[in-house]
């Protein structure tokens, strides 16, 4: 699904914030990204949904390049990625609900397929009385379950999840990582960055380990 | 693709505004007074070339004819020189007439011409010219022409007010239109710019709507559509505002002192129906203009 | 407390003016534009003004006397006429001349003329009013005060045309007034809504400059100055524009057309000294005010 | 150093974020307080720095009765209590060493101490080579850091930190808690709101337990 080939990238000329990246995701697997604070953990999602561009290498998604991808080509790559980024990323104007429909209506669904879908998923992260209420409104934790929602209601093909429990008591972590399970279940691949050890020693995922940009573990 | 439908983005447009209550209603009320500067140009200006367009009515050419032209040869003379392209009315002014009144326009003239034993003046044309042929030196150039008929003795127009009222109007008509263009552009200008920075408060929400997987159209429509809204409510505002100015105080002013600016009766107007319509328009037009150059820049995630 | 020096404050409003040079590029157009509005306004205004007095310089009553006045009966009058209130000047005009000058205003004069026996008309006096007494209401007032004077046989001012032309000045001022206030607010209206706009992009540094703990006055400090700084380089920036459009087209329209306009000389002037101080002030101050309105609803944390 | 009795605070009308709260927390104490998400962590913490006000009770922070504050003396009451925000609240449009001077220039200090002071403790987060980024070039570990720097920065006589830890691995982590172990000891008195129960089972602070609103635990 994820095909990385010496991929190198840097935000300034002189520091690599990627060194030589290969890396093969295969559809349905579940990964962990592990590594210190400023490894590159969101560096490397970020290039698989071109938030960021590789300064060197080849990068596949779906089987396509998406190295020199047009602009205006983009958007339909998104779609097909959920991403629970690290600082959330909410519409703060908007209503939760709102903000978990906006990946359906850019995708044109119907409206009552919208809300009947929306609501499914604010209810399967718990915050189904919180439907109305605005992102400043609610506490971090909350927030956060909102961005998972927010990710997973579009059933995506590929779910990058960016520290998506450091807001998260043990219990909704333990509670996250279950929907994250039955997701990957029914096919979503899913890549996970995450700093949290009881999540790499709990669960048996495929870990691959960073350090200052370099993958020093896989497997 | 997926068919989405333009009420969606109608909608989307009328919320984003709900959202943005804020910064919505100061845009509104910038490009409302930015309009309501430019309308009321408008309409001063389209009185003032009213006003001037009476004015210039009176201006006329007097041509004095010499002594003892026979009835015909009056009547010809008449006659062609209502033929001439430029002049538009003509009354003939016989000697008697031009006595009698030399008599009331000077007092104490009676006394002199009491003592005159034959009327020494001489026959006249009064003659208005064309609309277009009112400036100075076309007026000039038909008294020349008239002056130069045979049986014309001199053809006199109050040359000096004359010269000066028509330089006047095409100044004040040049300069009209210079601030009218300039006008324009600073309303093209704040409009756009303080749309621009309504746009720039929601960089934030245009970056993420794009990061999860919207179009540029998709993000782009219902700012367009929130411009043209905007647009249209600022202008309509200006537009009402205006009017409201125009009923309470521009007609009590005028009333009073109307009376005496021209002959005829010179009421000042409001907007014409077509004007008004431009300028809902031109508040649409611009409202989309601002957005459409505003967003380029925060596309590029 | 601790005593901080006003030239941080200063530093730290030309660091937010660079760490935004987006929106202050923009809040700084719009002043500039606003004010281009504003001071070309102000020029065209003051020039139409001058160009006024210049033309109302022209208004005067003429004094027809009674015939067969002795010289000194005549000089007496002049001297009373003169300590009038508002008689500004006043010339005697003796029958000869008079009548030589009659001669020349109409053609074919010269015959009547030849034909008379005695001189029919009257001697009289040209009057010209101050300033301050050439509204037409005061220039009928007078003529009629000053046709009861002993000696005098009649007042003429030309009526129709002072009457007309003093209207025309009276409104064209009251006009002027009124689109100057209307300009100042809208002036007002647009600069302190942009300054709004860009405090709100950074509504955020506030509070949590507040959430710092930093005092009101800390956080104000910086943008008062900012907003003084933006008054003032879009005041500036207005004024130059203005200058610039004087130099390469106003002197050359105006070269072109100004000799016809009056018979004197009349230079179409820029912005006098004081007025600019007056627009730079004035620009600042509304940066002040329009940040001093704009901060309050974001220090509310 | 921090005193609550009968605190009630409600966002909303009819639901209490906080609920008949009762607490004493000693100067120079460390104290935990954890809970699952929406517990009411942060606004319990909020409530100390007066960025909500309590719908009923009363606080005392430093022998001052809070709940009736002038807008005007707020600044001061924080110029005493670092926080570190749940979100950050980093200044984008800084860099991180201006950002971290803030609280010192607001204090009105020296240049040359604000330089020096910053300085040194932008290298004690570990972060002395980015000095002169942005906060959005900062990875989400590298920005938390930041605001645990400008919050130490004062030297305060509370620090208030709310989730510190959430985007830190471990060995990070635990860096930073021996950074706030040493603030306390020269006498910061310290609340940290966590759910990570490794550093509650690590350290042995006291732990003050909330849930729905209520204190469940306390000791
Ligand atoms: N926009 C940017 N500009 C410049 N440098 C950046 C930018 N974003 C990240 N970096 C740098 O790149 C490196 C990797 O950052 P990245 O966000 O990928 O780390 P991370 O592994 O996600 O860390 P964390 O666990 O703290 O989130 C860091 O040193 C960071 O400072
Ligand atoms: N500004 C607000 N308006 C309305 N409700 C709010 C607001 N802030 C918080 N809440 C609600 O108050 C409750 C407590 O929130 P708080 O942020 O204190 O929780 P928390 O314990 O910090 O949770 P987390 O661990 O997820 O950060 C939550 O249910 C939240 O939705
Ligand atoms: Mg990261
Ligand atoms: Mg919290």
């Amino acid at each position: 699904m994820i095909e990385m080939y010496h991929v190198y990238m840097a935000y300034q000329r002189d520091a690599n914030a990627l060194e030589d990246i290969n890396l093969k995701i295969e559809k349905g697997s579940f990964v962990l990204l592990t590594g210190p604070s400023g490894a590159g953990k969101s560096t490397l999602l970020k290039l698989i949904t071109c938030q960021e561009k590789a300064t060197k290498g080849q990068i596949l998604v779906g089987g396509r390049n998406i190295v020199r991808i047009r602009h205006s080509s983009i958007p339909y790559l998104r779609r097909n990625t959920g991403i629970v980024f690290q600082d959330f990323k909410l519409l703060n104007k908007r209503t939760i609900i709102d903000n978990v429909s906006l990946p359906l209506e850019i995708i044109g669904k119907s409206r009552k397929e919208i809300k009947h879908k929306a609501w499914n998923v604010l209810k399967m992260v718990g915050l189904q009385h919180k439907i109305a209420s605005y992102p400043l409104q609610l506490s971090g934790g909350e927030q956060q379950r909102v961005a998972i929602a927010r990710a997973l209601v579009n059933d995506p093909a590929i779910l990058l999840a960016d520290e998506p429990t450091g807001n998260l008591d043990k219990e909704n972590s333990e509670y996250i990582m279950e929907l994250l399970r039955r997701a990957n279940t029914k096919g979503t691949t899913i890549m996970l960055a995450t700093h949290d050890k009881n999540l790499i020693e709990n669960y048996h995922y495929r870990v691959v380990g960073l350090e200052k940009g370099k993958i020093i573990s896989n497997g | 693709m997926v068919f989405i439908k333009t009420s969606y983005f109608l909608n989307k447009a009328l919320d984003n505004i709900r959202q943005n209550p804020f910064v919505n209603l100061i845009a509104i009320g910038v490009i409302a007074i930015s309009f309501l500067i430019f309308s009321t140009f408008l309409m001063l200006f389209s009185n003032l070339n009213s006003l001037l367009a009476l004015w210039e009515e009176e201006i006329q050419i007097e041509l004095f004819l010499d002594d003892n032209l026979s009835g015909e040869k009056i009547d010809a003379l008449q006659k062609k020189i209502l033929s001439m392209a430029n002049v538009k009315e003509i009354r003939y002014i016989n000697k008697e007439e031009a006595l009698s009144s030399f008599k009331k326009s000077i007092p104490g003239m009676d006394v002199l011409v009491k003592d005159l034993n034959n009327n020494p003046l001489p026959a006249s044309f009064e003659i208005k010219l064309a609309e277009s042929s009112k400036s100075f030196d076309m007026v000039k150039a038909a008294a020349k022409k008239l002056s130069t008929i045979d049986g014309v003795n001199d053809a006199v127009y109050g040359q000096e007010w004359v010269e000066r009222f028509s330089t006047s109007l095409a100044i004040a008509r040049l300069v009209g239109l210079i601030i009218g263009a300039f006008l324009l552009m600073a309303t093209i200008f704040i409009v756009s710019n303080t749309i621009k920075l309504t746009v720039y408060t929601r960089k934030e929400e245009l970056e993420i709507t794009r990061l999860l997987g919207a179009t540029d159209r998709f993000i782009r429509l219902p700012f367009f559509i929130e411009g043209i809204l905007q647009g249209l409510a600022g202008s309509a505002l200006s537009l009402a505002g205006l009017y409201l100015a125009y009923r309470i105080f521009i007609i009590k002013v005028s009333s009073s002192v109307q009376a005496s600016l021209v002959t005829g009766t010179f009421q000042i107007s409001f907007l014409s129906t077509p004007t008004i319509t431009y300028v809902l328009f031109g508040g649409m037009a611009l409202g989309l203009f601002g957005s459409f150059i505003s967003l380029g820049r925060f596309l590029k995630v």
